[in-house]
């Protein structure tokens, strides 16, 4: 059967290393495979390695499966293993962020292999889930040895063709347009579906990605618009399926400077205040976002991380009430009883109705006498300013690339610092305990331990209110009435296990 | 002849290095390549690293040096996003571009010239009318909604034809062409017919205008006192005079054209260099919207002097060199 | 003869007062101008207030259905705002973009075109390899470019919406100078050999009042021409930027921000989103340009 | 009738023939139409001529009450103050009115047959083939994308049965009957590729393609060079002679009418003031207006202080006066002429459409 | 126009008359030092193809010499005519008498006083306001969106002469009157006058800077021949009253024996004849003078025999070598195909031409 399935965007490299962009692993993840896989829930599930275990707190150690083959033929082995977590070390791999705790990759025998890290790193497993292994032959032999180098201007073969184990073969790609897999008949496991043929075309306009899918020249798409679930949940020919995303929508405020760059208030920062983000977080009416702007399709959020993530706490996952009376309230205690003026910064074309969300939020902020000056741009304009940290109040979405706590914890909360701590903690939000915290968790490999100083990190953050979170935003994906896929909540699509 | 030819050419080298110039001046500040290039993960350090690495930190004229140097050869670099060549990327989508442009273009002159020319001899008629109020329409709706709106009726509504793409294409070498099979001017039809609605009707009323002109002119009312058919005065004399002015329009159209297929390619997801350029603006990949500005450019220059030679074959007047002719 | 009894008694009134398409174009435009301008006035509601939105109320539709409000004739958007009052609003915006990029434009060509056209030479020569130059790109793609460049290069403190409007208003003017200038070199060329204008120069008359008084008024005619049909096409292709994701700041939207806006429900079914800017801009671009088509008719001697 | 054939056939030339261009006034000198000269039927008869332009105030009457003839092979001079209606007249008759103009009244008749009423493309027959037309400016009569050649064929075979090769024989005989030198390398040039002479000689090759029996010259000599100008008359005067076209002249010129015509009309704001044998009209002009005319000429001959000079300017078409058009500027202006509108009236041997000649119709010569 | 207008208009026709009438006959001017001097004026326009074109074509720089060599001088309250067909320099010769444009060679004299240094302001007047100009088309010569106030106005403002609005009000009133319009005329737009009244109303404008000497570009020929004669006499009047001075370029020789006391013949850029308008007219010498003077259709029908010189005027970028008419010279020899005729005085006048020099050329 083939499948003809269109996406808002399309995987820019068919290298798997040469970008930690979720669209590109999602698409690679049908053609390579890691290590360590991952189930329909998100559990981690033997792929390439049947087994792995620590040896010692910085060693694990991978069994890797026999009898497993590329698309070429050439059979996967150790080498493989130790080639492909060097050639994602290695320069121009986008990957070295999952493979910087690695010191060493000790091939034992033909199919054991050892990882040695620079610390203890209980994660590595979860890490290695999104670490697609390459043939080290095909690479050798198609110069491809380590991703493309674009100062150099060196193409490079991997990047529009592809060798991996996975279940389906990359058969044609025209980036931008469509690229076509075919079944991989000697595949390892077992393909659940019955695709043989899987046609993938990037369409970047919402309207005519729901027309193509309602005048079904597609099998599936997504993500469908929130305003057209409704209409095509009633079309007898089209399904609509939902769920939750891992990605957290939230709010970051200024927190650092002495005085705000965008803001009516001079001489002081009004975020340094609690009362004041508190008043923010309460003035926002949750609910209406969820029902108008979501058309239900998120699920309001008090904490950072969605369920799915490791260490996610369910008790915690409470938001403050809507009451924009408490706000006005809060904002006049802190000596604001008219309110003030600030600058939000906003994408308008990364999330699930971004611009719409902040706008609303606007609107709602100015019911407690808050006047926004709306800035909602292209993510190519709007991420440079503000990693520049040249905001005084932004909107950003999060989804934690290793499924682990830790990941939000260290770039959005920690105090910035070295070595990416705190990277996207825009707003310099600063918290010693919880930096603290931060850095025990990383190495604690007591996963009982290790959740409890999650919930506690959580919980400060939450009492500080260091972000305003929003909501998880929900998937959308449409389809034919016939089609059977299984929705992950990371929004990776897996071939494997669809149907028609 | 040849002098002038060597001219225009001279002068087309001018206006490419300024634009040039421009399209690498103009988006060294849009955006920031270097986010588009790695993942959310990436620290400072690397990002500072490959900026280095990219050539990015380099004084700006050393930049446009390399620049230039690599454009005369084609060469625009890799595309901070695929990883790919831009001329490659570009010479992939050149064909679809190309096909839709011409597309609309002979769709916009071979129905905008005979209404025109209708039009203008019927000046007062019913019918000659109402293609004149409906052609204002062309003009005062964007392009996107008729596109849109286009797709909603014949693709959704009444299923006739598909709503994105180019369909099935055949390889001609390096040139895909969706010209030869069914499917592929199915999906032609509408995209081509959104993307000439604009021009055609420019085209329409410049022809009826000049055409209005030249039938006022002492060499149409000589050629009635001579008692030529009206087919010959109309088709003959006025429709080859008109042309004159018409060619230079037409030619600048067709370049827009080329430009505008950047929002019918987006409504339409026609895999032509619109949509590429419109999502590297999106991702701030400077090579391709560089490589596609002095390609738009380059199309420009060529159908410039494509029109000048065509006035040669045209107007005679032209053909004998200044020197015989005071004026 | 006064002014007033002058017109009355000009062919161009005369013209006007038999050409019905003409009188409607106006009356037309006369109406959503008027509902522009004094929006404030007119409007039910107050879109571009954020406070006074409601979530609740969001994408109502229009009075006449079963869920719609008397409140909101034509419905409201996603953010809560009456459409009605935002189309009344939005053609404000649209109208400033259209009008000032055109005047922008024209300022730019006619001055650009008359000193080119009247001091000939080299600054002839340059100016119109610039303009060659600049006919090169399409007017969208030069928006696109000086839009994208002025976003990243202006300083962020400024209050944005005004800002991005001037900016809009700048990428749209520059892009269209090229026609006037041509138009106005043209005419000037001609007229600057008039003998009129040999005339003044031999009584003495300084070559910029020469170009003033005497050439300008002469070149003003097709100009005004261009400028109300570009009205139509800048308003167009604000639009199509909005479109393109660099038009307006959504609080404040234009014609073009709501029909792009509305164009992400065609599909869902709230069609008012889109129906009736949409109208709007149909009817106003309609009207203009049928204003200046009759305009460039009545105008012309050797079409009368 | 060839072209090349040299014997012309008609025989009359102004000299031999100016007893008899003088001959028979009617006896009801208000019918407007004047016996045709020679003898038989005139060629042309245009018989109360009116001609409106409607247009927002009303109705603007151009020609009014315009009559006259042509005879076979007779050169009519026609002259008078620019907007006077010269034009107009050559434009009814070949039917090129510009619409909104239209003929309101009266008859043309070419050959007893009316033409002002044939459908058009009757009319188009016509054109060209029985009545060829010049106009004032060669250099934008010719259609500057084609060679002279093509114009000429397709003119030649859109009223002569013959094919290519003699069609391009035949313009070529038509341009050496011109005196374009070299004329069989000449036909494949651009009309930009001739002088001002040698277009407005293409011009009447063009217009003589097909051997009208009479031909129209608006101001055929007004956009050449002085010099040009004499050599175009006379080329003009000859061909037409040779192949005894009739000729309605239309020019500013009095000179070229005093070499060229046989009979000359007068026009004054829309009306023939005065019509009548060429030697008559200017030696003894009989309307006031023509006399002050004929005044105003500085000649060679004469050293004069001051020019005879009429005062005043012709009136707007919407503002003519009553009665007599000229009455304004007329020096010796009677109540009648303010009042009433002379007709076309016997006065010596022209006629005038003045008063002054009501009484004294037969009395010749009256008043200088 | 009305009727009150055309009766106005004679009245001050015939009071003008009346004028001239008592005013001295033209007199032929005593001064010594003519008021104006043309010393070789030479004007060439570069109308090369571009650089390239020429480099790759091998071609020079191409030239028209559209004035070449040209010397005259206009005493007081005489009349010069320039005559000549279109393109031999006319109008060239009058732009730079008023400096419009600037001698490629030679100078122009006013009153012994160079008019280059008289030219104060660096862009301001090209002419000194005592140097007037009448251009050939009354229709482009008058801006049509002005009034006539303030077309004639316009020059009593340049020269700051009458400081407020009314003096120079009264002042244009004055001056319609002067050139037999009324003053109520005024107000009016340049399109409510038919072709005369505006040439008047150019002179009007003219006259409004009190100039001494007019410049008139073919200042009749685009009117009626009724129309010419009332511009006819009310330029003579004017230079009887004003004593004006004239230089009248036509080509219409029989409007040229009306006005002129003497009369320069023109071909191809040079004056090839130029002597008073009795010889001119009576004895014309040279053959170029001949021609045109045969051109002239006869009103008398007198049937002197003509010489129907054939040929076209030579294209000026390539004018024929010696003296530029041989080619439609009936008295052409080899010298004249080689040598350039000077310009030779004799108690007539003078000519250029070798025929008339070696007294080859018989005249009536
Ligand atoms: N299309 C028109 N609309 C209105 N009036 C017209 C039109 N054409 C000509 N006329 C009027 O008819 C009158 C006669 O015009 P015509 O062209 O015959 O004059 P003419 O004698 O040929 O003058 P000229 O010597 O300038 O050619 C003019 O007064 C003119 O105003
Ligand atoms: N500005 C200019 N540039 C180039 N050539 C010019 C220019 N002005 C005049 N000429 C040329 O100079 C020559 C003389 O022109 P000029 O206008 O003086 O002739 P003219 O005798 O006044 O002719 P006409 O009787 O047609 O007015 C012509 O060949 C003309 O083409
Ligand atoms: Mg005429
Ligand atoms: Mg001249
Ligand atoms: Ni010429």
């Amino acid at each position: 059967k083939t499948f003809r399935v269109a996406d808002q965007g399309d995987a820019l490299s068919m290298d798997p290393h040469s970008l930690n962009e979720s669209v590109q692993l999602s698409f690679t993840g049908n053609v390579y495979e890691p290590l360590v896989g991952r189930d329909k829930k998100l559990g981690l599930t033997p792929a390439l390695a049947t087994s792995w275990s620590q040896v010692n707190p910085t060693t694990w150690r991978f069994e890797l499966r026999r009898n497993v083959s590329f698309h070429d033929n050439t059979p996967f082995t150790a080498d493989d293993v130790v080639f492909t977590l060097q050639r994602a070390a290695s320069e121009g791999s986008d990957m070295r962020s999952y493979t910087n705790t690695i010191k060493e990759v000790k091939r034992i025998d033909d199919h054991t292999v050892d990882v040695i890290t620079q610390t203890p790193f209980p994660i590595l497993p979860d890490v290695l889930s999104s670490v697609y292994v390459m043939s080290r032959k095909w690479c050798t032999e198609n110069s491809a040895e380590r991703p493309v180098d674009k100062r150099k201007g060196i193409e490079n073969a991997a990047s529009f063709r592809a060798n991996g184990t996975g279940p389906f073969r990359l058969k044609s790609r025209d980036p931008g347009v469509r690229t076509v897999l075919v079944r991989n008949f000697g595949y390892w496991g077992k393909i659940e579906g019955n695709f043989e043929e899987v046609v993938y075309t990037p369409i970047g306009n919402d309207a005519t990605r729901v027309a193509a899918l309602a005048s079904g020249e597609v099998d599936m798409m997504q993500p469908v618009p929130v305003q057209d679930v409704a209409r095509l949940k009633r079309n007898p020919a089209i399904e609509v399926l939902q769920g939750p995303e891992l990605r957290t929508i939230f709010l970051g405020m200024d927190q650092s400077r002495d005085e705000l760059l965008y803001s009516s208030v001079k001489g002081k920062n009004p975020f340094k205040d609690k009362r004041v983000r508190q008043a923010f977080y309460q003035a926002i009416d949750m609910e209406a976002i969820r029902t108008r702007i979501m058309r239900g399709a998120a699920t309001p959020t008090g904490l950072m991380v969605a369920p799915g993530i490791r260490g996610y706490v369910a008790e915690l996952d409470k938001r403050l009430p809507y009451d924009p009376e408490a706000s006005k309230k809060l904002l006049a205690e802190a000596g604001y009883p008219n309110g003030f003026e600030v600058k939000l910064n906003c994408p308008n074309d990364r999330y699930v109705n971004d611009g719409e969300i902040c706008q609303a939020v606007a609107g709602m902020l100015a019911r407690v006498g808050v006047k926004i000056n709306l800035e909602a741009e292209s993510k190519a304009t709007y991420f440079p300013k503000i990693l520049s940290r040249n905001t005084s109040f932004y909107m950003l979405g999060w989804t934690p690339g290793t499924y682990d706590s830790h990941n939000p914890l260290n770039a959005l909360m920690a105090t910035p610092g070295a070595s990416g701590r705190g990277q996207f903690n825009l707003g310099n939000y600063s918290n010693p305990k919880l930096d603290e915290l931060t850095d025990r968790i990383a190495s604690e490999t007591d996963q009982k331990k290790r959740g409890a100083m999650i919930a506690e990190a959580f919980r400060i953050h939450q009492d500080d209110i260091g972000h305003i979170p929003l909501h998880q935003q929900a998937l959308a994906w449409g389809m034919q009435k016939n089609v059977r896929v299984v929705q992950m909540s990371d929004n990776y699509h897996h071939y494997k296990w669809g149907g028609m | 002849m040849i002098a002038f030819v060597l001219r225009r050419i001279l002068q087309a080298a001018a206006v490419m290095l300024v634009v040039a110039f421009i399209a690498f001046s103009l988006f060294q500040y849009v955006g920031d390549p270097v986010l588009a290039m790695v993942g959310q993960d990436a620290t400072p350090e690397e990002r500072a690293e490959l900026r280095s690495k990219l050539g990015l930190d380099q004084p700006f004229h050393a930049q446009f040096a390399r620049f230039v140097g690599n454009a005369v050869q084609g060469e625009f670099g890799l595309s901070y996003r695929q990883g790919r060549k831009v001329s490659t990327l570009l010479e992939e989508r050149l064909p679809a571009t190309l096909e839709l442009s011409l597309a609309a273009a002979v769709l916009a002159l071979t129905a905008g010239i005979p209404l025109g020319v209708y039009t203008a001899l019927k000046r007062d008629g019913w019918l000659a009318n109402l293609f004149l109020a409906v052609s204002l329409i062309g003009v005062s709706l964007p392009t996107f909604l008729i596109g849109i709106l286009l797709i909603l009726l014949f693709a959704v509504v009444l299923g006739w034809l598909p709503s994105y793409g180019r369909g099935d294409t055949v390889a001609l070498g390096w040139w895909s062409t969706g010209l030869l099979t069914v499917d592929g001017w199915k999906h032609l039809l509408l995209p081509a017919f959104t993307l000439c609605l604009f021009q055609l009707t420019l085209i329409m009323r410049l022809v009826r205008s000049e055409m209005l002109e030249v039938l006022r002119t002492d060499y149409i009312r000589f050629a009635r006192a001579r008692g030529l058919p009206d087919r010959t005065i109309h088709f003959g004399h006025a429709l080859r005079n008109t042309l004159v002015p018409v060619i230079t329009i037409a030619g600048l159209q067709l370049g827009s054209i080329i430009a505008f297929s950047i929002i019918t390619e987006t409504v339409f997801q026609w895999p032509g260099m619109g949509l590429l350029f419109i999502q590297a603006v999106q991702s701030a990949d400077i090579p391709i919207m560089a490589a596609y500005l002095c390609l738009i450019a380059l199309v420009f220059v060529v159908i410039n002097l494509a029109v000048d030679l065509l006035y040669f074959a045209v107007d005679p007047r032209l053909r004998i060199d200044r020197a015989s002719s005071s004026h | 003869m006064s002014a007033l009894a002058r017109l009355r008694d000009s062919d161009l009134w005369f013209s006007f007062r038999t050409s019905p398409v003409a009188i409607a174009a106006a009356l037309v435009t006369a109406i959503l101008v008027f509902g522009a301008v004094f929006a404030p006035w007119v409007a039910p509601h107050q879109p571009f207030e954020l406070a006074s939105l409601d979530l609740n109320d969001s994408l109502l539709p229009p009075a006449w259905s079963a869920e719609g409000r008397i409140a909101y004739p034509l419905g409201t958007d996603d953010q809560g705002r009456d459409v009605l009052s935002t189309i009344l609003y939005g053609s404000r915006i649209s109208l400033a973009v259209g009008v000032a990029s055109v005047l922008l434009a024209l300022v730019l060509g006619v001055s650009l075109g008359l000193l080119s056209g009247y001091v000939g030479g080299r600054l002839d020569a340059f100016i119109m390899r610039v303009a060659d130059v600049q006919l090169s790109f399409p007017a969208i793609l030069i928006a696109l470019l000086i839009d994208g460049a002025a976003r990243a290069m202006l300083p962020r403190d400024a209050h944005s919406d005004t800002l991005s409007l001037m900016v809009l208003v700048g990428s749209i003017g520059l892009a269209n100078w090229v026609q006037y200038a041509r138009t106005v070199r043209g005419s000037t060329m001609v007229e600057k050999n008039r003998e009129y204008v040999q005339a003044a120069r031999v009584i003495g008359v300084s070559p910029l009042r020469i170009m003033a008084t005497h050439v300008l008024p002469n070149a003003l005619g097709p100009v005004l021409v261009i400028g109300t049909i570009n009205v139509a096409t800048a308003i167009i292709t604000e639009a199509t930027l909005s479109f393109l994701g660099v038009g307006v700041p959504p609080t404040s939207p234009s014609l073009g921000t709501m029909i792009n806006t509305g164009n992400n429900f065609l599909y869902s079914g709230e069609w008012w989103l889109v129906v009736f800017p949409g109208l709007a801009l149909v009817l106003l671009c309609m009207s203009v340009n049928l204003l200046g088509d009759w305009l460039r008719d009545a105008l012309n001697p050797k079409l009368r | 009738m060839s072209i090349d054939r040299n014997n012309p056939t008609s025989t009359s030339t102004p000299g031999n023939e100016s007893g008899q261009l003088s001959t028979p006034v009617p006896d009801n000198a208000t019918s407007g139409t004047p016996a045709p000269a020679h003898g038989g039927r005139p060629l042309l008869e245009v018989i109360d001529l009116r001609v409106e332009f409607p247009n927002r105030r009303g109705t603007l009457t151009a020609l009014d009450g315009i009559s006259f003839t042509i005879a076979p092979g007779e050169v009519l001079g026609v002259v008078g103050e620019s907007g006077a209606g010269k034009s107009l007249t050559g434009a009814a008759i070949i039917g090129l009115l510009e619409p909104p103009g239209r003929i309101a009244a009266g008859e043309i008749r070419l050959q007893g047959l009316r033409i002002d009423n044939l459908p058009p493309g009757e009319m188009r027959k016509v054109r060209g083939r029985e009545i060829g037309a010049i106009f004032q400016d060669p250099l934008t009569s010719l259609n500057p994308l084609y060679t002279v050649g093509r114009q000429l064929i397709e003119t030649i075979q859109a009223h002569l049965n013959l094919g290519r090769s003699s069609a391009r024989e035949r313009a070529i005989e038509l341009l050496r009957s011109t005196g374009i030198p070299a004329p069989d390398e000449r036909i494949d040039h651009y009309p930009h590729q001739f002088s001002g002479g040698m277009r407005q000689r293409v011009v009447i090759a063009l217009a003589l393609a097909a051997e009208p029996k009479l031909l129209i010259a608006d101001e055929p000599t007004t956009a050449l060079d002085v010099s040009i100008q004499a050599q175009i008359i006379a080329l003009l005067r000859d061909l037409c002679h040779r192949h005894g076209t009739a000729v309605m002249l239309v020019t500013h010129d009095m000179g070229v009418i005093a070499e060229t015509a046989d009979r000359v009309a007068v026009m004054y704001a829309g009306r023939i003031a005065e019509l009548g044998p060429v030697t008559e009209v200017i030696h003894r002009p009989q309307h006031p207006y023509t006399v002050g005319l004929m005044g105003s000429i500085p000649t060679l001959g004469e050293t004069r202080e001051r020019l005879a000079q009429i005062d005043g300017s012709m009136p707007r078409l919407d503002a003519i006066p009553s009665g007599c058009a000229f009455n304004p500027r007329c020096p010796e202006a009677m109540p009648i002429c303010r009042s009433e509108r002379p007709p076309l009236m016997a006065a010596g041997s022209s006629q005038a459409a003045c008063w002054l000649h009501a009484s004294a119709s037969a009395d010749t010569g009256a008043r200088r | 126009m009305n009727e009150s207008t055309a009766m106005n208009e004679s009245a001050a026709m015939r009071a003008c008359a009346a004028m001239s009438k008592n005013g001295s006959a033209r007199a032929a001017a005593t001064d010594n030092l003519p008021l104006v001097r043309a010393e070789g004026l030479t004007k060439s326009f570069d109308v090369s193809a571009p650089w390239l074109n020429r480099v790759l074509e091998g071609r020079s720089r191409q030239l028209i010499h559209a004035v070449d060599d040209v010397s005259f001088d206009i005493r007081k309250r005489e009349t010069l005519a320039l005559v000549g067909e279109s393109g031999c320099g006319k109008s060239t010769v009058a732009r730079m008498l008023v400096g419009l444009y600037r001698p490629t060679r030679g100078r122009v004299l006013y009153r012994g006083k160079e008019l280059a240094e008289m030219q104060a302001a660096p862009h301001g007047a090209p002419a000194p306001a005592r140097v007037q100009m009448i251009f050939q088309d009354p229709y482009a010569s008058l801006n049509p969106r002005w009034t006539i106030a303030e077309i004639v106005a316009e020059a009593l403002r340049m020269r700051r002469l009458l400081r407020t609005r009314r003096e120079r009000l009264e002042r244009v009133a004055e001056l319609l009157q002067l050139v037999g319009l009324s003053p109520a005329d005024a107000t009016k737009y340049p399109h409510q006058f038919s072709g005369g009244q505006r040439q008047r109303i150019s002179i009007a404008r003219a006259l409004a800077s009190e100039p001494e000497f007019l410049v008139c570009d073919e200042p009749t020929s685009a009117l009626d021949v009724s129309v010419q004669a009332q511009v006819l006499n009310l330029m003579r009047d004017l230079q009887a009253r004003h004593g004006l001075t004239y230089l009248f370029i036509s080509h219409n020789l029989a409007v040229v024996h009306h006005v002129s006391d003497r009369v320069g013949v023109m071909y191809l850029g040079r004056i090839v004849e130029i002597s008073t308008r009795e010889h001119l007219f009576g004895r014309p010498r040279h053959p170029y003078t001949r021609l045109l003077l045969d051109a002239i259709p006869d009103l008398e029908m007198s049937g002197r025999a003509r010489t129907p010189v054939a040929g076209e005027v030579p294209n000026p970028l390539t004018p024929p070598s010696g003296c530029a008419f041989h080619p439609r010279c009936p008295y052409a020899d080899e010298r004249c195909l080689t040598e350039r005729p000077q310009l030779e005085a004799d108690p007539y006048g003078s000519v250029a031409c070798h025929a008339v020099a070696e007294k080859r050329v018989e005249w009536a």
